[in-house]
């Protein structure tokens, strides 16, 4: 079972992962959209890291409200709104148990692509992060290996893609050829699963 | 880097400094990012809010102030602001009346300024929206995120604003606004690209014998890239794109716009090519703004705006506005 | 060439032709390269006329109006016009009340002014003259062309102007314009060279990481290339080397001026910084003016020029101006 | 003997030298100026060809007078009226002759360049036209290929002076090290004489 430990070793990981890539991220941002994804999430989540230290939530679906709700306040731009929701979504769905198991949290996760999907309107195929989330939260049913190489397959097989949605749908055929950035951090956001779990 | 900056992540911060000491006249709150007329809330008057990515300066916050912009929200750098910072802006600029949040048609931008609808109307603030979508180098709409908002968006602001000024009430305004948007369309190009402070390099790779057409105001590339044009041609191009798309019956206002590094001495000469395009082309010119008013940060090139007038827009337009970037009459 | 341009040897011809397209209320001779106030000349009043390379603008064609200049006289890119232009000019706004030429202190302006005073008294215009000399970049006056004329430009035309829109007769509009320059100083930092349509490539060579203390606006290198400073470093630098020359004991304008290509959101940054670094010497603002006004074409950088006001100063600076790049009052 | 017709080749020459070598003035001039003294010569003495071509003067004197007037009246910047009253004052030391010495030439000459030093007030050493000019006129009593010799040594010997005149001297000690674009267009002003001469 996870219990908001996990959660917030979770959280932890995946500031630390989103720091460490910020610049990639931003690169694959400039290449098609406006080169701020990385550090529009490095602002986030380094707002959401001292959120967390200030007063610890004890539940799981706690953790995941506060920090969704500091993405909303301190991101901007598309990717704070969808992943500030995503989290708020997930958390919601996670109620106020202590502990939750995995299947729970796949199931939660599974609300929150459900809210991201209807609030940015994108479908499957349409080369943003829903790309990468949606096979990953089917993966996770099965383990977090599996949920983690699944969204890094799902960001990779963004590459073909032609987007349409967000900044990149502007370029038309010319968004072919690059991964999309928010794709490559929902992959993140997933292998810090992997990571807190160990 | 060539950057007149401290560190790129003041850069906001930095520049509310300097506009605050720069327009004693401007209420502006660094900390929470919100540029409000200093008379705000005018009694009576609706409020009109508008807020973006920072970047594209002087919009929106050097059009803040008499006959335009009750308050500005300014985002990071290309990075939609937050809904904290519009409902803020919202309850600051409410008299009663209500206030129209104007937003340009980009994922970021719409989401945030939806949610802080809700948050304003949460706190009793009644609050109308209108969606600027001028930039006719998006096409398919459908199977895109639609068209862009780009110089439009002055148009929109001047216009409303004028409306709120005259006291009209929160459904004229958002109904003039929406009229503004729909009757201009927009097409820019890029003769390099932009740096951004936090990416520090430019955003493409443009090849000094290259142009982007088709371009948005962040850094992106345009739908094509072709081999440098003339002014006479980009004019073509540009005018010609616009007007495929809008057939005026009416004299036009006109924006003829640079992204932030093109010198006023080429944005002239440009000005001359577009006129005689329009000329050719049988549309009259009732107004024409040319200057770097809806940038890029650094980018070369420029935009054309055109807005389908009618009397009440022309007597907008004219009507007296007083703000950083924008004054006459008064 | 990243140009929006059609060539080079029509650019200013170009820039013209959209001037007049964009303010029908100038009066715009392309082929002689004059721009006169539509309404000149104004019975009574003394003319205000000043010219200088193009490639600087909105000086001086756009500072054309009611409140500022009767006429101006754009030369080719960086080069100072012909006497021709200026004694047209002169005869163009003369209304009995004589004209008083503001010339930037450049070898080429002044000899050019200079004939052109000796053509226009030929022709019974009576011509003062006053020599804009700011840049305090320039040291040993005497073994130099002396101090350039730069930012304080636009304080004497704006000065001047508007005491000869009062009615001020001629020596006491000259009189004016010569203490606005004697209470000014400027010093300017260049983040990139400039490429002038002529020559398609930056005239100097500056590595990304560097950049030049005390340039002028023509795209000549500075007196001293240093590694990147911050904009708090620049501000310091400027405004000492301001102060070092002019020690004010009233507040003063204050011009946070770009060259062309800085964007104004880092424009505003380094206006903090300017006022900053003027509180800490104890130096009170009495009003700023922030933005792109005496350009260098494409040029990254800014420069700072400070003028101790005095009442009569002040009070012709708030006077009303209505001109394409400045404008209030009116 | 010179006649106008010697005076209009000079003219000619001069025009084909300043078209041929304007991108290297203009070079010169980037590196200590504004970049612009190869096309400012050009538009002047392409205009002065043309009224030349339009109402040929008849005498020596008519001759530089008439490009005197043009370079004043097209050419703007330093160069301009400093060009142009050198062929102006020397034209009008030449008088209404229909013929002159070449002795006669260095003298106009030589009264030009008083006329250009007290307009401008430069004195040889200043790195400016007259570093070319006035060793270029004192060498033409002896032959035009003596002249065109000093003026190229006046010209190259620019090179290590310290500007004291014009936009260079605003560079101060970094003026150092380049050659003058003045003292460079003055040595094909004399070096047209000599092919004039041909
Ligand atoms: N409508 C949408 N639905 C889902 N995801 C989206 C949508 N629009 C954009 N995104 C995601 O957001 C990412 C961009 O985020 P970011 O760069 O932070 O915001 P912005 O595009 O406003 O600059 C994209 O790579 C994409 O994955
Ligand atoms: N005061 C002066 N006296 C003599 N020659 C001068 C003087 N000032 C400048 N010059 C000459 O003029 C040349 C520059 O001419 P040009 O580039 O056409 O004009 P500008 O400097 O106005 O751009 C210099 O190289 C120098 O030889
Ligand atoms: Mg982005
Ligand atoms: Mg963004
Ligand atoms: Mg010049
Ligand atoms: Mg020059």
């Amino acid at each position: 079972m996870l219990d908001a430990d996990f959660f917030l070793r979770w959280m932890n990981a995946l500031t630390e992962a989103v720091n460490r890539e910020a610049g990639r991220l931003t690169e694959l941002d400039a290449a098609i959209g406006d080169a701020d994804h990385g550090t529009n999430l490095q602002r986030g989540f380094t707002a959401a890291k001292a959120a967390l230290e200030k007063d610890a939530p004890d539940t799981p679906g706690a953790v995941l409200m506060l920090t969704g709700r500091q993405l909303i306040s301190t991101v901007g731009g598309a990717s704070g709104p969808l992943y500030g929701t995503l989290l708020r979504r997930a958390g919601k769905a996670l109620g106020d148990e202590a502990e939750v198991s995995r299947e729970q949290l796949a199931e939660a996760l599974r609300a929150g692509i459900a809210a991201v999907a209807q609030l940015g309107g994108a479908k499957p195929g349409d080369k943003t992060m829903l790309d990468a989330l949606e096979p990953a939260a089917a993966a996770l049913d099965e383990s977090f290996t599996a949920a983690r190489e699944a969204a890094e397959e799902g960001a990779a097989a963004t590459v073909p893609m032609l987007a349409r949605k967000g900044r990149a749908s502007y370029l038309g055929e010319r968004s072919i050829g690059h991964q999309d950035p928010g794709a490559t951090s929902s992959a993140l956001l997933i292998g810090a699963l992997e990571e807190a779990a160990r | 880097m060539r950057m007149l900056i401290n560190v790129p992540e003041t850069v906001v911060a930095d520049g509310l400094r300097g506009l605050a000491a720069a327009h004693p006249d401007l209420n502006v709150d660094v900390e929470n990012r919100v540029v409000v007329r200093g008379d705000a809330p005018v009694a009576g008057k609706v409020g009109v809010v508008s807020g973006g990515g920072s970047g594209h300066e002087p919009l929106h916050g050097g059009f803040v102030g008499f006959g335009m912009l009750s308050a500005a929200c300014p985002g990071e750098v290309f990075t939609s602001p937050v809904p904290d910072q519009m409902a803020r802006a919202a309850a600051a600029v409410d008299s009663g009346a209500g206030v129209l949040f104007v937003v340009k048609n980009y994922t970021g931008d719409v989401l945030n300024f939806d949610m802080a609808q809700e948050l304003a109307q949460d706190e009793g603030v009644q609050v109308a929206k209108v969606l600027v979508n001028d930039d006719v180098a998006v096409q398919d709409s459908l199977y895109t995120a639609g068209r862009r908002g780009t110089g439009a968006t002055l148009f929109v602001e001047k216009i409303a604003g004028a409306a709120a000024e005259e006291g009209a009430p929160l459904e004229r305004v958002e109904a003039i606004a929406r009229r503004v948007n729909e009757r201009s369309r927009s097409f820019g190009v890029a003769l390099s690209a932009v740096t951004t402070p936090a990416k520090g390099s430019p955003t493409f790779d443009l090849p000094s014998g290259e142009l982007e057409l088709g371009i948005g105001i962040h850094g992106e590339p345009g739908r094509e890239r072709r081999p440098m044009m003339t002014s006479r041609e980009i004019a073509d191009f540009a005018v010609d794109a616009v007007l495929e798309d809008l057939q005026p019956s009416s004299p036009v206002l006109a924006l003829v716009n640079g992204m932030g590094a093109t010198p006023l001495l080429e944005l002239y000469g440009f000005n001359a090519e577009v006129h005689r395009v329009l000329a050719e082309r049988g549309v009259p010119v009732a107004r024409t703004l040319v200057g770097n008013y809806v940038t890029s940060l650094d980018m070369a090139g420029c935009s054309v705006t055109l807005c389908e007038a009618d009397e009440e827009i022309l007597r907008l337009w004219d009507a007296p506005v007083e703000t950083p970037a924008l004054r006459w009459g008064r």
